[in-house]
């Protein structure tokens, strides 16, 4: 199959050559019929998408056809170019450019365009109708991610209905989370041990979500371990997010009471090349011997190498990450860990904000909304009925 | 204007990021473009801070003659090097065969790799210290970890039983637990990002 | 303490020890041991096998130095592959520190072949934010590599003519390390539809085994194994091959450990009863 | 120079592994011009690659477009002044609200929608026993691996039972991930040793 396939090609190639010399035989096919072109869908508007009937030739008949040419023309009686080829038994061609106007193939949009369909055979060829005007536009709602919207807007309404109802007084239960029980007990034994605490963000950029959480959860430590008076100390490997996490720690401090001792050199940057930041932050944690160690945000490679010296050096440790990759290593090797969408619980929990509970509580819905179109679903598949599937198909 | 109007562009930018994502229309497209860039730019910015706040630690460290503050001195001029040779010849000066690549190859190289490498020492520690027979949890933890680390070794009639079995370990319940903490870290990031794209989550923005 | 609890509690530096002895004595005294080919790294073979002469494969090599030891050979191997057949290839690098690696890998492989840049092979280099960057060359590849590794304008290059985005190419191999694989998968594939191969570090692969099955990833090499089945199917042996047999002495040594470790948990457990 | 630089490696390498024994005056020299040399080489790699075409190159071009992510970096930087350095919040809020916006629909997709989509499979192949009992062991793990992450309902009752059973079928799955790693780590070993017993002394080939 594959064979014939390359066969195909290397014959279309000199088809395409030999086309020139011999531009007509009698032994045309008949031309592809019923051409129409139309603009593409939920695109940016840089294309036009052309369909035909296949000629009578193409799979029945003399089955000479070998594949179609697509031309276009900015006049129905103009000269038209070749556009694109594609192999026989296809009836749809999109016709594509670029966005900007300097490239070589910028493709206007809101201007007509002309199309013909050309039916290949190995020595002759036959062509269609004209067909057009066409334009091509851009669409302004992208209706194959319809099932997005929809997610969306689900989702977006249930969590700010959560949080309204938080807003107005309504209490909301959460189970307890061994990891965050742990927090409290992990500061108590840095204070009792006169030793600092250390708090790891990982790699990831202010940007990522797993960090933002990270944050919060730096903050609520931040606000008790000046309570506590024990030193907290934060090794960034990203500018932005050292800028951040000083602004978030002074933030704990005040909410403590206690702006006049926050230190901001306890909050600072090494490098932003993941292993010298891993070997600088081994080093902090023998030689400040850390009491408690926090790594709370995106871990790759290093969350290991950072577990097992934490535990040469002691400390009691305490990870998080949404990095499923790792999540392994810092179950193994630390003592309390933060499983995927805990971490992003965790900061809800620590501040025991009704606001971040009640966000917590939408997304338990969304869960079970989740549980029982997957049962459902999977009931449904069992008879054939792909109805549910559909439902969360997305068309990009 | 403090509090307010970063709270403000969060929402405008965060707002028109998820409106974009289902308009295709080349206009989105454009300031779509545009608004990865600058974050881009604003980044490189930032690197400023860091090189800041690293000189201005080791610096101080120098200066205070604290303990070890000789080390400091070669993470200056280890710095200082790299950007002195990054920048005397221009934009060759990061070129292959230049000096500023030869200690990228000789220096930052091995040093890289050899910190990586030592995971080979500390998976077998932590494998040790860890998997034992304790409880119902550490011992599924320990059983599967040795039925996959099984399959690289000969083990005669077994060989094919024990190679399925990870195999089947790796595709069927693993992918079923990994489903479901995708899907968890799916729901939590969205909501994160929700919360902090109407500013309820905004410790990350600090206080005054 | 009694001996079973000191099998409980040896000192970590003994196992450091037992470690950097397994993977030792192989070096000095090599032997091979047989390898087990797996469907998806079959079908990244024959995506390259089954691409003819002249067409275009995108490979891209995204990891660093760190992860050399593991996907090098893989890169190697489809690299002297895809020449040795006239396939040309656009090479692109977008982890941080790999550009300068993949220069030296591709400027080797090139000469052994007497491939010429620019014809045979276009090599794009790096930018950072990889997400960004995969969704960019979605739309054209001159939006984020307006010129090549070299600074030459993609436009002057004679293989780049009429070649856009990932609908110009065959399919995109990507030779992996870390979370760029996901922007391969969520943007290249998910975006643009483009037919993804991966080759990831051993840490990597049986979280990719879901694409497989989703349909959002073609075929999957996995770590050393990946890279020897690999070197094996190209009839390249090399550097893989040779590495699986240390493998599995390291494995039987880290299992060994573990054994210990439970011998001494459970009878000093019974000794106290 | 070649061989200079091999060397130097080479020690650079015993230097890192002697951390294993402990910590020690070698190993803190390779540390400290270990985070100083890569600082240096990721700002003037980050410079040349990314600042030149990025800005520098469009600006001279006339694409002023540009000129705002310039002056939201310059804000970032007044950081650097207590007085002002409020106004680098404006420069946080665009790259977090974008990225957030961007993070909010791939996570509700990939992660999201794609994940169920997968997942929702006939539990009963007619004819084919092991894709039944695959497919159904997938659902269960999923659904019971769902369980246990509800944050506001105790575990208790059947519900507990499954969450158990969730929590089950995580451990497998990381004791599997962990297994599956020892290879990968054990080769960046063996290209270290490789290093040093080949390259540097020369012992094998």
């Amino acid at each position: 199959m594959k064979k014939t396939k390359a066969v195909l090609f290397s014959i279309l190639i000199i088809l395409f050559f030999f086309n020139l010399s011999f531009p007509q035989e009698n032994l045309s096919p008949p031309p592809p019929t019923e051409v129409r072109a139309s603009d593409t869908q939920n695109d940016n508007g840089h294309s036009i998408t052309i369909t035909w009937k296949l000629s009578g030739d193409d799979g029945a008949g003399k089955k000479n056809v070998v594949a179609y040419e697509i031309l276009r023309s900015e006049l129905p009686t103009g000269e038209f170019v070749v556009r694109g080829m594609v192999p026989a038994g296809n009836n749809t061609y999109q016709d594509r450019g670029a966005k900007e106007k300097e490239d070589k193939n910028y493709f206007p949009p809101h201007k007509d365009f002309y199309y013909k369909v050309r039916a290949k055979t190995l020595n002759s060829y036959s062509e269609s109708e004209v067909a057009g005007p066409a334009q091509a536009y851009g669409e302004w709602f992208h209706l194959g991610k319809l099932p997005v919207f929809v997610g969306t807007l689900a989702f977006t309404i249930m969590v700010l209905a959560f949080i309204s109802l938080a807003r107005k007084g309504k209490e909301f239960y959460v189970r307890p989370l061994a990891g965050i029980d742990a927090v409290d007990d992990a500061i108590g034994r840095a204070t009792e041990m006169g030793r600092p605490i250390l708090y790891i963000l990982g790699l990831g950029s202010a940007a990522d979500i797993a960090t933002i959480a990270s944050f919060t959860i730096l903050n609520r430590i931040a606000k008790k371990t000046a309570e506590h008076k024990t030193k907290i100390i934060v090794p960034c490997n990203d500018p932005i997010v050292m800028s951040v996490a000083q602004e978030t720690v002074k933030a704990g401090y005040l909410d403590a009471g206690r702006p006049d001792m926050y230190k901001e050199e306890n909050i600072f940057y090494l490098t932003s090349m993941q292993f010298a930041y891993v070997a600088a932050v081994n080093g902090i944690m023998l030689r400040e011997q850390t009491a408690t160690n926090f790594y709370l945000g995106k871990f790759y490679a290093e969350s290991l190498i950072l577990a097992e010296t934490g535990s040469v050096a002691g400390s009691i440790q305490i990870s998080g990450t949404d990095e499923i990759a790792q999540i392994p290593f810092f179950v193994a090797a630390t003592d309390f860990t933060l499983i995927g969408e805990e971490l992003y619980a965790a900061s809800a929990y620590l501040g025991r904000e009704p606001l971040l509970l009640g966000a917590l509580k939408a997304q338990d819905l969304a869960k079970a909304i989740v549980m029982i179109s997957l049962a459902s679903g999977a009931v449904a598949a069992s008879f054939h009925l792909d109805f549910f599937l559909r439902l969360f198909t997305v068309q990009m | 204007m403090r509090r307010q109007l970063p709270i403000l562009i969060v929402f405008v930018s965060g707002v028109f990021m998820v409106i974009q994502y289902f308009i295709p229309h080349e206009s989105f497209e454009f300031i779509y473009e545009y608004a990865m860039d600058w974050i881009i730019i604003i980044g490189i910015f930032a690197m400023l801070l860091g090189l800041w706040s690293l000189t201005r630690a080791s610096v101080s460290k120098v200066q205070a003659k604290a303990p070890g503050w000789g080390f400091s001195v070669m993470t200056l001029v280890g710095l200082a090097t790299m950007l002195f040779l990054g920048f005397y010849k221009g934009n060759k000066s990061i070129a292959e065969g230049t000096f500023f690549m030869d200690l990228f190859w000789y220096i930052y190289t091995p040093i890289q790799a050899t910190m990586f490498s030592l995971l080979a020492f500390y998976i077998a520690s932590a494998a040790y210290r860890s998997f034992r027979v304790r409880t119902v949890l550490a011992t599924i933890l320990l059983v599967t970890a040795l039925i996959i680390m099984l399959r690289l070794i000969p083990l005669g009639p077994i060989s094919g039983v024990n190679q399925w079995l990870a195999s089947w370990i790796l595709t069927v319940p693993n992918m079923a637990a990994k489903r479901a903490i995708w899907i968890g870290v799916g729901l939590g990031a969205t909501a994160t990002a929700l919360k902090i794209i109407f500013g309820i989550e905004r410790a990350y923005m600090g206080k005054d | 303490m009694n001996f079973y609890e000191r099998l409980m509690q040896l000192d970590r530096r003994w196992i450091y020890l037992g470690v950097a002895i397994a993977v030792t004595i192989p070096v000095l005294a090599p032997f091979k041991v047989p390898v087990y080919i797996t469907p998806e790294a079959k079908a990244v073979y024959e995506f390259v096998e089954n691409t003819k002469p002249g067409e275009i494969i995108f490979l891209a090599i995204d990891y660093d130095p760190n992860a050399m030891a593991e996907l090098h050979p893989m890169a190697r191997t489809i690299m002297r592959q895809s020449f040795s057949r006239g396939i040309r290839l656009i090479i692109s690098a977008l982890s941080q520190n790999g550009p300068g690696m993949a220069e030296q890998l591709i400027s080797q492989i090139s000469k052994e072949y007497n491939k010429k840049n620019g014809v045979d092979y276009v090599y794009l280099g790096y930018k950072p934010y990889p997400g960004i960057t995969i969704l960019a060359m979605g739309q054209n590849f001159r939006i984020p590599f307006p010129t090549d590794y070299y600074g030459t304008p993609l436009d002057s290059l004679p293989m780049m003519d009429g070649v856009r985005n990932y609908d110009d190419v065959k399919g995109i191999i990507s030779i992996v390390a870390g979370n760029i694989a996901e922007y391969w998968i969520n943007y290249a594939n998910g975006r643009y539809k483009a037919k993804v191969f991966f080759g990831v570090t051993g840490v990597m692969t049986a979280d990719y085994y879901p694409f497989l099955q989703s349909g959002q990833l073609f075929g999957l090499l996995g770590g050393l194994k990946g890279a020897s089945e690999y070197e094996r199917l190209a009839k390249q042996e090399g550097v893989a091959t040779e590495g699986m047999s240390i493998q599995t002495v390291a494995h039987l040594v880290v299992i060994a450990f573990i054994v210990v470790g439970n011998i001494g948990f459970f009878m000093s457990k019974k000794k106290k009863r | 120079m070649e061989r200079i630089g091999i060397w130097i490696a080479a020690l650079l390498t015993l230097g890192i592994f002697s951390f294993l024994y402990k910590d020690n005056p070698f190993y803190k020299f390779c540390e400290s011009l270990f985070v100083g040399i890569s600082a240096g080489y990721w700002f003037v790699t980050t410079f040349w690659q990314v600042f030149m075409p990025k800005l520098a190159d469009n600006l001279v071009a006339g694409r002023f477009y540009y000129m705002i992510g310039a002056i939201f970096g310059v804000l970032m930087l007044l950081r650097l002044f207590p007085k002002i350095g409020w106004l680098s919040r404006w420069s946080l809020a665009l790259v977090v609200g974008t990225t957030a916006g961007l993070y909010f629909t791939r996570y509700l997709v990939s992660n999201g929608m794609i994940q169920v989509q997968n997942t929702i499979i006939p539990l009963y192949v007619k004819g084919n026993l092991s894709q039944t009992i695959g497919n159904l062991v997938i659902v269960i793990g999923t659904f019971s691996g769902l369980i246990y992450f509800f944050f506001s309902k105790e575990h208790k009752g059947t519900f507990g039972g499954l969450a158990k059973l969730g929590i089950w079928f995580l451990m497998l799955s990381f004791g599997a991930s962990f297994g599956y790693t020892v290879m990968s780590r054990m080769s960046l070993l063996i290209g270290r040793m490789d290093y040093l017993l080949g390259t540097w002394l020369g012992l094998i080939r």
